[in-house]
């Protein structure tokens, strides 16, 4: 993308003004308090939250087309809302369900959408959350531990049966539904009902315990096929692109979200007789944060508005805001860690919440490190030989 | 962005230029008549007012007047020579300026016929600017009379060039440093203004050291109210960090360009740790232009955010990193040197001449235009409002300060 | 090392040991009158006195002394669990208890029958120790009469099991804060000291808080004079900070040891980009070993530096980029945790449990022991002589100061 | 090298004295004005400084035997002479001929031992002064482009001719002897009188104007046989080893100094009516800076001790001490110049000399990075494979 045809990095309007709208409903809704309660409880995800994001606030059927009942709006929007629930560490699946599983699913138009898109049903991608999202072997890169088996008598026509493990799969506990990419003959995404016989779910104990994960294992699961040999892998290479970016928008929230607790914090807390915040080695470093976060809001939009427009530059732009978001993400969140001293180091202060999302959203979908390897391939940059022995 | 102002706009700029160059052939023009004529035609910076060079139409526009100008073989005022005048004199002159000034120099500033240069840092005051000890005094006469100035600048840059500088100077040091301080445009051709060079650890001298000896400045020369230059200094300073880091570049220009370029072409010099920094770096640049290019937009849409202190930080930090990896890249080369003597370069880059000089330039650019401490100080108190430095300098009057 | 002080000396010591380990043989007799034995043998930390479990002789004298013992299976008093005592307590106890509290307490502090924790954090004096608000009011009677102190300590290490507490409180809230506290060590047991686990970002409470409500200390059982705790706190904290940043270990000992590993044993899981940091890294805590042996060495000879700021603020950046670094190594599993569970664990580990947990945990090391922000400033003032900050908080009467 | 033989990392009391010895002379006899002076003549080394330093207070020989009239003191002493050359930036080729020249003589017993510990003659070693010592494989990294031709009619037996180029050589233009590697049948070592026919000698604009370097061209020069085949590989190695070593050791007295200068700086210059070095925020990093030379004088002290007891350990401590000086003087004199603020940034002002001896350092023999990598090699840490493809 030459400098010429440069998107809108800004906000519009219409942006900020659904920001407002998913920023009141966490915050009226999902209080550090609250979130702090959730992750102790067995069901670390507030379901009647994202009911109220998902459906009443539209947040799950902005990707979706309003043939489906969606708001047929773009990646642009949907990364504001990436960026909300991140800066609120949001107990939903947003980004697993409305993001995820619906991108998966969105060129094969089926009908599993106008569910999603209205609430009522949520979806998991299940891939493991680690997972690169392949740059320029798509193929080579999708393989996956599932099988798919012959139908089963009775079974009806469009309907197989799945074997095979996926480890560490985000947002599998709460969906109603499981894109399941399966290898056989061709590579193909199926739809599997997660109450189904031959499924089960283990959790996980996540890093970031808000987000949780599950290691699922489908032994004979019925499964009914969604899209099968290259338009199946490039639904799921879709997805996993999508969602790197929009984790990357949600990262510039966690970021933001930091640095203002940081500086609110330091402006109150007083040591020696004045704030610590009128410490001139804490300004400055409370300036890098600030400065990590403009240049990381830059690339976010970047990355959001090349989703938004099919543009060819996409896997750059996905590949700078993955790692300019996830480094920003985990600096800003470590200086809120340190600048909180010691209350920031306890289970009772919110801040932990913010760094352990910055670290495992950083992690999710490959490290920063991974990107920028990736990136030096895209833009011509070939590593040197090893040179140890020299 | 040409979107932005609605493609109707462009098109109609388009076609009065196309009707300039139909009554203005640059093959048979003057170079400056033509430059006069473009001028006046409003087509200078068409986002300035009518009749001083613009047509009062958005700044976005201006590419698109370039472009055509350039397609013709129109003359350029060579703004790689006049940097001060368009970057800092213009703007400051715009929004400070009385009518008859604004009349009086920003048709010359822009065609080149009169440079511009800046006085305003003094060896005693570099990031404590408002500090500043170069008198001036008022005599009384006919027309407001007029001013008498005495000190030394240093850093200026194009002073041996200049027609104009941009002083600011201390007109009462009876009051608190900020509210003494008063901006003038100076003539620098008389002979009470001299000039040195100042060289630099590059060789080059770049810069210079400017002193003045009762300096006549007639008061109509005066830029803002007597007593108000801090206000009108703190806007040239904020043209000034916009044009060293937010300068429009495609990606891959500048520095990183460099550097990417001698990886490409050097299979040989290449080491896995230095790959790393590169694309670290190629990351950085390439996000950095995307700020910069996101805070244009809303500049453009007068939406003005305070990322242009970011922006100067960044560009100076990555500059640095990138000219030091250059220079390790450049294996056993790395090690000599082009050239020490002393010369006075005719224009200034930062891209310029070889690996060891753009390393050892690139260290001036956290200095030059605000430190990147200064820098790191605006954004803190002025933009996170975290609480000022105790301050015991900003309440009693200059003159009774400990120096 | 050994050389340092002369062979002699260390045949000699190796030869006593032997000695006593034939009249005491660790298999057949009780373990706590064993090390009592070796406590009254001057064999416990030989560089302490005679008389207090020592020889008088050289520090680095130690390590012969412990090898020994440990080749014959005598039973240790298990430092890892009593390093407070070991690291802080004791040191403070010697330079500045009287004999009789030396005599009381050191013998039963080195066994390990008595645990010691530390109580200085509160609340609102975390940097700002000095500020701290828990009162101990003196009340006359026989033998100096005793003390009553109340107020709340955090990030107490060992509180739940310790017998003994390093107490600075404020004795005089009439004085300018450091005038006004007094150093004791205060009974654990007593009703009137609460303790409660202070849960940490691991899920862990390895802390707690510690509430004192009238708790009664007798003054022989305070350290120092009155009005003079924070000398003596000083003295605590500069050997935590030693305990902390400047432990002997061998070459890959510690964090880079478990990265190292991991980055051997997993080829599947190396990245480019990581091998940069990790060799990075592996130098960096390379050389920080070789600074640390540098400062033993200046130490035992008798000349401390002032590198011991170094070595914690070294220690804590390194030990947090390395648990990064695992974590980020770690692949996939560096998304999962072991165990979210509040538990107490009975010692404390910087390298215990899995990659997650080291990541959060290390998080602490630039805070606990005096957070890396004001080991800078120590440096700043105390080493290189720079200006201290302007303190409005070090001359006005503690009790008048805005909180 | 293990924990239970560590050497003693501190200076000694005679190492201390000849460093005051040192120091006073080149605090006389070369203060910045004078080296500035020099640097803009037609001769930027100080040759009579030279002789009283390698002469009168004996730095020439303090790595030759007694046999050989030296002082047969170790490079521990010779460190220090280093460590206060690096300080001062002394232009005087210690380094060039009192330790690399010097070195690849020691243990060929060579005549001109005699002359070097004297101080009569001075001696460069002709390869380029980029060369990273050989790690692993010395003798494939010692090829040299100088080719030794056949005797000449009437030549002396020990005697044959030089044709080739070397670039970049540090010393060669004071030397009065050029020691030649050059390849063959075998690899050999060679002493060159500098002003014999067949050698010219072109001066270098190098980036160090006080380190001033010369390209060799030999054109059947004349040479004189001083070691072959594997004892003049080996020399050449253990020249290389120890000038990278004793130039990390000149690095950290170059870190010491920026160090020094900018403290004492930053609480003369006043700002804001008050010295700038009571901002918080530059007393942090000047202690970052005092933190980085802490670390590097360990690993400087750690590479001599080593050296001296031809310990097996060396390969890695000077790899070490290489990489850590090297990035200590950098960062040292890149915060001198940026703390001096304008002053520091002229020609007038001595930053730079610091500033170019410190990036020419780390340069020379290697950048740290490049040692980092030899230092992977050493302690098994293998590079990861090219990912970028992924």
């Amino acid at each position: 993308m030459s400098a010429q045809t440069m998107p809108d990095l800004r906000y519009s309007q219409a942006e900020e003004d659904l920001r407002a709208a998913v920023r009141e409903l966490l915050a009226d809704r999902a209080p550090w308090p609250a979130i702090l309660a959730l992750i102790e409880s067995s069901e670390p995800t507030d379901g009647a939250l994202w009911r109220t994001l998902a459906g009443d606030v539209g947040a799950a059927g902005l990707l979706i087309g309003e043939q489906h009942g969606g708001a047929g709006a773009s990646f642009r929007e949907a990364a504001v809302v990436a960026e909300e629930t991140g800066r609120a560490v949001a107990p939903v699946p947003y980004l697993e369900s409305a993001v995820l599983a619906t991108v998966a699913l969105l060129d094969s138009g089926d009908q599993l959408l106008a569910g999603l898109a209205s609430g009522a049903v949520t979806a998991a991608l299940a891939i493991e959350f680690a997972r690169m999202p392949p740059a320029s072997r798509p193929g080579a890169a999708l393989a996956s531990a599932v099988r798919f088996v012959p139908a089963a008598p009775g079974d009806p026509g469009d309907r197989v049966r799945l074997s095979g493990t996926v480890a560490g799969v985000a947002g599998a506990l709460l969906a109603d539904v499981l894109l399941v990419p399966a290898d056989g003959v061709p590579f193909g995404l199926y739809a599997v009902d997660s109450h189904a016989p031959g499924v089960s779910l283990a959790p996980v104990v996540s890093l970031d315990a808000t987000r949780p994960l599950a290691d699922l294992t489908l032994d004979g699961a019925p499964a009914r096929l969604i899209a099968l040999g290259e338009p199946a892998a490039h639904a799921v290479a879709a997805a996993l692109t999508a969602g790197a970016a929009m984790l990357a928008c949600e990262q510039l929230g966690v970021a933001e979200r930091c640095l203002e607790m940081t500086v609110a914090y330091v402006k109150e807390r007083r040591q020696f007789a004045r704030p610590v915040g009128s410490f001139q080695a804490l300004k400055h470093r409370l300036a890098d944060v600030w400065v990590a976060v403009t240049q990381a809001r830059a690339a976010a939009r970047y990355a959001a508005a090349c989703l938004a427009e099919a543009d060819p530059d996409t896997p750059v732009a996905v590949a700078l805001a993955k790692a300019a978001c996830g480094e920003a993400a985990v600096h800003a969140a470590q200086e809120c860690v340190q600048l909180h001293g010691g209350i920031g180091f306890t289970w009772e202060h919110p801040a932990h919440l913010l760094l352990k999302r910055a670290k495992s959203g950083a992690m999710a979908f490959g490290t920063p490190d991974r990107h920028r390897a990736v990136l030096a391939g895209l833009v011509g940059l070939p590593q040197a030989p090893d040179s140890s022995g020299d | 962005m040409l979107e932005a102002a609605g493609p109707a706009d462009a098109g109609e700029l388009r076609q009065r230029v196309r009707d300039f160059l139909a009554d203005h052939d640059p093959a048979a023009m003057d170079r400056l008549d033509f430059l006069h004529a473009r001028f006046d035609a409003g087509l200078a910076w068409v986002h300035y007012p009518p009749g001083l060079g613009g047509l009062g139409l958005s700044r976005e526009l201006q590419s698109a007047v370039d472009a055509e100008f350039a397609a013709a073989g129109g003359p350029t005022n060579h703004p790689e020579r006049i940097g001060i005048g368009l970057g800092m004199a213009a703007p400051t002159i715009l929004a400070f300026g009385t009518p008859e000034q604004q009349s009086r120099w920003l048709r010359p500033l822009w065609t080149g016929e009169e440079v511009w240069c800046q006085l305003f840092s003094e060896p005693g005051a570099g990031s404590d600017l408002a500090g500043l000890a170069t008198r001036a005094v008022h005599e009384p006469g006919p027309g407001g009379g007029h001013w008498r100035a005495t000190g030394q600048k240093v850093w200026t840059s194009l002073a041996h060039r200049a027609q104009w500088g941009l002083l600011l100077a201390r007109t009462d040091p009876d009051v608190p440093k900020h509210a003494g301080l008063t901006y003038f445009a100076a003539d620098m051709t008389q002979q009470a203004v001299e000039v040195r060079p100042l060289r630099q650890l590059t060789g080059e001298a770049e810069f210079n050291e400017v002193f003045l000896s009762d300096a006549v400045i007639p008061d109509r020369d005066r830029i803002g109210e007597v007593g108000g230059g801090w206000r009108v200094a703190q806007g040239t300073l904020m043209n000034e960090r916009i044009a060293i880091g937010g300068g429009a570049l495609p990606r891959e220009g500048g520095m990183i360009g460099l550097a990417a370029a001698m990886w490409r072409e050097h299979p040989e010099l290449r080491t896995p740790g230095l790959h790393d920094r590169l694309i670290r770096l190629w990351a950085d640049a390439e996000v950095a232009r995307l700020a910069s290019e996101r805070l244009r937009q809303q500049l453009a849409a007068g939406q003005p955010g305070p990322e242009g202190s970011a922006s100067k930080v960044v560009f100076a930090r990555i500059n640095q990193d990138l000219a030091a990896l250059e220079l390790e890249l450049s294996g056993a080369d790395g090690l000599r040197y082009d050239d020490w003597t002393l010369r006075r370069p005719g224009e200034v880059s930062f891209y310029g001449r070889r690996p060891g000089y753009r390393y050892l330039r690139a260290r001036g650019n956290s200095i030059e235009g605000g430190t990147s401490e200064i820098l790191h100080n605006v954004i803190a108190e002025r933009v996170l409002g975290l609480p000022a430095e105790s301050r015991a300098d900003t309440s009693v009057p200059w003159k009774d300060l400990p120096r």
